[in-house]
């Protein structure tokens, strides 16, 4: 059996090697041994570290939460699609819900990475959202005044080292 | 102890309606929330007596509309009304409003708000006081529509000199605020700033302000009652602000003398004084390095950070609040007033640190809060709550008491570790990296600190990264331990929220 | 700070095992956690870095198995042991059997343990040292198969008068100790006593002492250096028994004078001084009506009642433990000892009070726990965990502190009513009946209080238990509310336990 | 539908009258409405009263906690000859696991309501065991020494007003 998370920084795959006792971490060997487990909750000592985990699922999210420190590890699928969506492609989404206050830039705009897109405001704080990388603008979604659910498109970015209209 | 109330509403919600809610509770107060319809089960909505939904979820539909409320209590019997923090503390006509309905307002009087909440007449009055303030001006007022006078607006700027602090006459939080370098964005900060505190507080007027360098925040707790009494409850300092928003407020604050300490709360009295001041309030100041501090304005209500003054002082700050609102006299005098320990407070925000603190939003799938001896979470939520955007991020806030600071910080480490909230991304992790910070526990704090020490932080130690991962495979099932009758199972049960019973294995030495 | 400790055993288990392993976390300390098979999984085999298993449930094969917690540490490379309270806290062989080992023990030294730990030596010292004592007398041994001589006991008794106490001279926490009426019933008495104690504390030596009518049970908590420094830290009392057991403490007593407080705080330190006294202790008094008290025992540990200090002293008495057993200095002087406010406990017990406190097993199915300002709970369980007929019966610990005693009652009192704990009965409801008492109110507490006020007390007041019953209809699904849509739905889900997101539904008006 | 619960004070029934908003209780009209439900949890308005409560079962027993105060409430199945024991009957069984540390009576001895039959030892505390009523004991089931669980038989006893062997 293989896993494979997606932690934001990093695709790593995990490996059994003994059912109760060890996996593979990306190559490297893990001494496992569960110590306690009980619903949303597992205490496991990992080479010898006594770790105290708190767990939740959401689909294909695992939120994991370890001495005080949380992950959100993304189960991988091999659908490399949304992935590129996720790594922040040429399409820019709304990082969370809100309205759009201003819309600094139209069609054609060349922008650099940093450039101010446009503004969206939520939980009453105003959020500059920037272009992720040099460009030309290819589409408007978003419009002033209009509210976004997370993950609605707002600009699409040619990249500057592809041609445009790809 | 026989009061003239009887039955208080809280015209808040979260965390600090909760902690009024309580207060009201345990002095026997018959006790009204209100709530948004997004609220209705909310933590607070279901601590109260009786809870009336008083509209949509944006606070300008319920939270904000101060003829609903009244309508509430009207409904209800109530005779008090605590405005908590936020939304309508901060507001004039909602105490006048309270007052004109035969209601009690818990808080200082209309006219005491109004005079304060203007930032540009406090600083007037306060200058008149003899309270020194930080060198400033203010500027035109917007014109209709809401555009700025170019001109005017720079040549203010220079007269104040760069850097400079665009700030809402009318703000508060950080809100409608603006950190401005040099003249190229001053125009553009004015108006963003004055859009923000239109939206905010109703009033687009802003002002600029000397920026100073590497000030502290330090603010002196103070309350009068209607007999006249003025005490101080000693400083906290909360120099530890993301987008000018506290995030670790603590007392004493490392950086004062007995002497500095002497003047400051002199300076507060005075300033609490000068207005007549009733009730609980709080008098900021910024500290340099020199040693000398400027009054920064004054919070004509209960603050956030209040915890801190209430484990160094021992006292119940909100209890207070309902005693001298009622007509009773102060329940301490200053010199019963006196500071033991230290303590912290951390603010748990639903916020993506390492995203320039982007609200997050989501259910809380999981919630595990740190208790033991000198902790105290003052949390808002309860695990299956939805976090939305219409809210301030603020889901609980943790405070700890300690013998000495060392021992709070040790402590309040102690304690992050122990919280656990899933779902819904939080400032944990960071706060724990704020208070490990080499220069936080030395006292080396300023308003700067975050973006001088912390501005490249990223979540995720490695080790901790791997341990998630391995974790989470348990989790999944790849890995299982021996059970106690030697056969192998798997660790999670189908789901994990499903089995009263708790799953035991076998692997203890 | 570098202490000579690196890696704490704590050789006890439930609260006082987390309290101490917390404390540990806090100093840097690793923690090695001991428990019996039945509590491998227990929250304080959870808590430590390091669980070692060290036997099967009943304590004699585990908890009290010297051998057993010495050979833990070996293995576990600890060079510290603190043993809580019962089980091996005040065994002077254990403490010896530490340092012979090589171990901290973190607690005064064996010579001190074992002439406080024998009642009637303890007696002779304090009488020898001016401290004053109750009237009483020793009992002869019992014959090596355990009998007593009848008409020796009987004369004894006569001698010291009746009512009076068999107490075993090796006892504590109400174990092996009867009150004697007449002399009819004095031999079952001393017979069953000295049963006990032999089961609990391994000697069944019993003495004989003068029952007091009505007297108050006021201690003073001591705490000395290895540098000759003694200091108290102000009483605590503990008067609200039930089986000669402390339920409710509190801090400062209603009934001591400034002059009184004075003199017993002296008798106390010079008990300490008496003994050479170094680390945490207890200096127990019995007062009486005329404000006459007299030292009834000394223990040499840490107390249950500890919280009550650490709230109105601001302190940390673990902590400290820690420190002075590492060979620092206290880290206190007695000028810097000042009490603030009023701090109560209450023992929430596995019990029935209404059926004579019988201890009451089970698994516990729910468990919710109050928080807030001035609210601690030290607790030893979760939600899961199986209360077996092996352990003392204490649960967790409420501890509250208030301003004044008014506002403590009343903060306790709201708190027990936010303790919910589903599938073993428990004595929340009857503490919340000893502080809602208007004689607890008044502060008219004695030993027999319980007896003299609640011997005929039952639960469950009548419209509790009418609405717990149509709650209980509501569970089973037998009403239902309309739901948001207007459609009528079962207020249940299929299992209480199912399903992560919350069931929200329409109410709310 | 009709619930039946025994509280240990009595058996009380419960009507719906009102599917969503009224239950009998004992015939008395009680105007119940749900705020609130989550997996054991419920927050009530009764008759106006704002109730928070606490619910867990364990096969007919229903626990809850209501403000502080929790009860014990059977499920009443009309099965009266388990009625009879659990209202304590002539047989007088364990109420809590323990050791037998002595046992007072033997076979034939009369007793009083009162007149103590045995010290049963749980968590360190011995409990004396008396009789529930006047009688003769008709059997020991008890052994000094054994360990006994909760609910085992300890003593029968033949009431002194039921003819003995009965």
């Amino acid at each position: 059996m293989l896993l494979q998370f997606n932690t934001g920084n990093r695709l790593a795959s995990l490996e059994v090697v003994q059912r109760d006792g060890c996996v593979l971490l990306d190559g490297r060997p893990v001494a496992v041994e569960v110590l306690d487990a009980a619903p949303g909750r597992l205490e496991l000592r990992l080479d010898g570290r006594r770790r105290r985990v708190w767990l939740a699922d959401t689909g294909a999210l695992t939120h994991v939460c370890v001495d005080g420190r949380t992950f959100s590890l993304v189960r991988h699928t091999g659908d490399e699609e949304s992935e590129d969506v996720a790594a922040g492609g040429p399409r820019v989404t709304a990082p969370l819900p809100g309205k759009i206050v201003k819309v600094h830039v139209q069609l054609g705009h060349a922008v650099e990475a940093g450039t101010p897109l446009l503004i969206l405001e939520a939980m009453k704080m105003e959020t500059e959202i920037v272009a992720p990388l040099a460009g030309v603008v290819q589409a408007v979604h978003a419009i002033a005044g209009a509210t976004v659910a997370m993950g609605d498109p707002l600009v699409d970015i040619a990249p500057a080292d592809a041609p445009p209209g790809v | 102890m026989t009061l003239p109330l009887r039955k208080v509403l809280v015209a808040n919600r979260g965390e600090i309606a909760v902690r009024v809610l309580r207060a009201c509770r345990e002095m026997g107060l018959a006790t009204v929330a209100v709530a948004s319809e997004a609220d209705r089960h909310a933590r607070h909505a279901r601590l109260a007596d009786e809870t009336v939904v008083i509209g949509p979820a944006p606070p300008l539909e319920s939270y904000l509309r101060i003829e609903a409320i009244l309508d509430a209590a009207r409904r209800t019997g109530a005779d008090a009304v605590h405005p908590g923090y936020g939304f309508l503390a901060e507001s004039a006509a909602f105490a006048a409003a309270c007052r004109d309905a035969g209601l009690v307002f818990v808080g200082p009087a209309p006219a005491t708000i109004r005079a304060m909440g203007e930032k540009t007449a406090a600083r007037r009055a306060m200058a008149a006081a003899g309270v020194p303030v930080v060198p400033g001006a203010e500027l035109p007022a917007p014109s209709a529509d809401g555009e700025l006078d170019a001109a005017a607006v720079r040549a203010t700027a220079a007269r104040v000199g760069y850097p400079l602090l665009v700030k809402a006459a009318f703000g508060g939080g950080g809100k409608g605020m603006r950190l401005v370098g040099d003249e190229r964005d001053v125009i553009g900060a004015a108006a963003a700033a004055a859009r923000e505190a239109r939206k905010a507080f109703g009033d687009g007027a802003v002002y600029l302000e000397r920026y100073l360098e590497r000030p502290r925040h330090v603010e002196v707790q103070v309350f009068g009652d209607t007999r006249g009494n003025v005490v101080q409850l000693g400083e906290r300092e909360c120099s530890i602000q993301r987008r000018h928003q506290k995030i670790v407020e603590e007392s004493p604050s490392p950086a004062l003398t007995p002497t500095l300490r002497t003047r400051m709360a002199e300076a507060a009295v005075a300033a609490a004084r000068a207005v007549g001041y009733v009730n609980a309030g709080t008098v900021e100041f910024l500290l340099d390095a020199s040693g000398e501090f400027y009054f920064l304005e004054m919070n004509t209500r209960l603050q956030v950070e209040h915890p801190v003054t209430e484990w160094v002082t021992g006292l119940d700050l909100v209890r207070a609040q309902l005693l001298v609102a009622a007509g009773e006299a102060l329940p301490w005098r200053q010199d019963e007033i006196v500071p033991r320990g230290h303590a912290i407070e951390c603010r748990l925000y639903a916020e993506e640190p390492a995203h320039g603190f982007r609200p997050s939003v989501g259910r809380v799938l999981l919630l595990a809060e740190p208790s033991g001896p000198g902790v105290r979470l003052d949390s808002g939520i309860v695990a299956g709550d939805e976090i939305t955007m219409h809210y301030d991020p603020l889901l609980a806030k943790l405070s700890v008491h300690g013998p000495d600071r060392a021992a709070a910080i040790a402590r309040a480490l102690t304690a992050l570790c122990d919280y656990a909230l899933l779902g819904v991304g939080t400032n944990a992790e960071y706060l724990q990296a704020i208070l490990d910070h080499p220069a936080f526990r030395q006292g080396a704090t300023h308003t700067g600190f975050i973006e001088e020490h912390l501005s490249d932080w990223k979540p995720g130690r490695p080790q901790d990264e791997d341990d998630a991962l391995v974790a989470a495979a348990v989790h999944a099932g790849l890995v299982g331990p021996k059970s106690e009758d030697g056969e192998s199972r798997t660790a999670a049960p189908p789901s994990p929220w499903s089995g009263l019973g708790r799953f035991r294995l076998r692997g203890l030495a």
